[in-house]
């Protein structure tokens, strides 16, 4: 059943302070935050100038693509790590992206553009550090854009 | 696997869900991070026979232990924690209940984790009479669900000693009222409850905050 | 090149840096669709003599055409002014200005765009008496950057005639707010600021609006 737009603000604020917040706790850490694989993640730099020149489908294939990139990435990482409370931390962030997953899909989101874009960027990353540090600036960029959008009465 | 929190805790918040949600199973959360269902039987067959099942919308289907406990009015209880990583906000979740090899489905719901919210009630409520006559500023804390603060609504309940009890509305996540047209010299109690304000987030009243009494 | 704006309004804006930040080269956005960054100089070597380089993560390092003024403080500043295409927020941003061939490195930092914010002050600062005494309400417009919307903190500061002035925090990006217990029939000036809030935008308070004054 298809989920209504979901356009509460306070909603992804919460997902993104939690992301800072994790983000924020893994900043020190250091060998049992090495990952013994790399992992590929959405490259979260977003142009202002470019990103309002985009069509709505073009943001949309990016969001969803960059989100399920990201969502791999974490839960290959919460499998690869040894340490249990680190691990549940990661399940927690996986869960989270679950959340925004579904408020993407609420704004259709996944819908097959006409022509498939190029693929957006990527990096290569292979610490917690960078990951928790990638998840964030995806939600805090690309995400909370597209959705800023996505919400707006008038239309683009 | 033990129940939620202390035994007790856990019958009140199963009373008040008995109270509310007509469904089976009853499903909550205390913090989004978690999620308990359960239903009671009086007679239940063999407690061996019941299985649980969920299936998080684009996961495979999944098992859940259940455990068994007596409840404090005579019927029997069983209760599926689930695993934390099998919480997300949002997301259609099925879940049911079978006796058999799932052959026989006795209970099933589509629920969200978010739209089953049920909070630890307000703390530290304190009610002080103003400088003006019949008149309390009551305040409170709020239940610790971190960075949704502003999507709760609370009901205060008042009553002079006695008396049949009134409610006040607090919309907007705010921790204080200031209520009027009290009666002078008179001893209140008052209690004050939470629940999501319904947007993204909805759910259960928690239960009452404890009482405190003040003379106007 | 010249400086961004008018250069007395460039001056302003890197008078409150100079105040606010204290890394080199300082640096900021002003509507995220650009990038300035500068440094000043009591006793500079020959201008000629400096370099800029950035290097967006991922790809390769850049340089940047300095412009060089005198400062109405009587240092130089070297400013360079970013191609717009090379303004990325949500990544890091390795900014640094060297002498030589790049060989002695002066200053380096780290940057993300989305972090240095430094908006236009509000504008269509009003303030009005109440019925009640001593109280004012005020209200202004948001700057009006559709991203920022729902992310900016103000700030409203207030004083009698020839006083001390106060502030008041205003969160949640409401652009009003009710001043309460003033001096009566006193005259106030007030003015507000603007900031991120610092979850997705943050950056450094804007210059101060242009002050209103009211009487109680």
């Amino acid at each position: 059943s298809p989920l209504h737009p979901i356009c509460d603000a306070r909603v992804m604020e919460k997902f993104i302070k939690e992301a800072r917040d994790t983000e924020n706790a893994m900043e020190g850490c250091t060998n049992s935050c090495n990952l013994s694989e790399v992992l590929t993640v959405p490259d979260t730099k977003v142009n202002f100038n470019e990103w309002k020149k985009m069509d709505r489908q073009t943001q949309a294939a990016e969001v969803w693509g960059g989100q399920a990139l990201l969502s791999a990435a974490v839960l290959r990482a919460r499998d690869l790590v040894p340490d249990p409370s680190l691990s549940q931390q990661l399940g927690r962030t996986y869960s989270n992206l679950r959340g925004v997953t579904q408020i993407l899909r609420s704004h259709n989101a996944q819908v097959e553009p006409a022509l498939p874009p190029a693929p957006p960027p990527t990096l290569g990353i292979q610490t917690l550090a960078k990951l928790l540090s990638v998840h964030s600036n995806f939600l805090r960029g690309r995400v909370k854009l597209f959705l800023t959008d996505a919400c707006r009465p008038d239309t683009r | 696997q033990e129940g939620a929190g202390p035994d007790n805790g856990f019958n009140i918040q199963a009373a008040l869900l008995l109270g509310e949600e007509p469904l089976d199973p009853k499903c909550f959360t205390r913090c989004l991070e978690d999620l308990t269902c359960f239903w009671e039987s009086s007679s239940p067959p063999s407690a061996t026979e019941y299985g649980f099942f969920y299936v998080v919308e684009g996961d495979a289907p999944q098992r859940c232990n259940l455990s068994v406990a007596r409840t404090p009015w005579n019927s029997t209880r069983f209760t599926c924690i689930f695993p934390p990583q099998d919480t997300p906000s949002f997301t259609p979740l099925h879940v049911g209940a079978y006796t058999g090899n799932s052959s026989n489905i006795v209970h099933a719901r589509t629920i969200m984790v978010n739209q089953v919210v049920l909070l630890d009630p307000p703390s530290n409520l304190t009610a002080r009479a103003t400088e003006s006559p019949g008149q309390l500023t009551v305040s409170w804390q709020p239940p610790s669900l971190r960075y949704l603060e502003s999507s709760l609504r609370y009901e205060v309940a008042f009553a002079p000693e006695g008396a049949e009890r009134q409610m006040v509305d607090i919309p907007d996540g705010r921790t204080e009222c200031l209520i009027l047209n009290l009666r002078g010299r008179t001893r209140y109690a008052l209690a004050v409850r939470v629940k999501p304000d319904g947007v993204s987030y909805s759910g259960y009243w928690s239960a009452w905050s404890a009482p405190v009494t003040v003379v106007t």
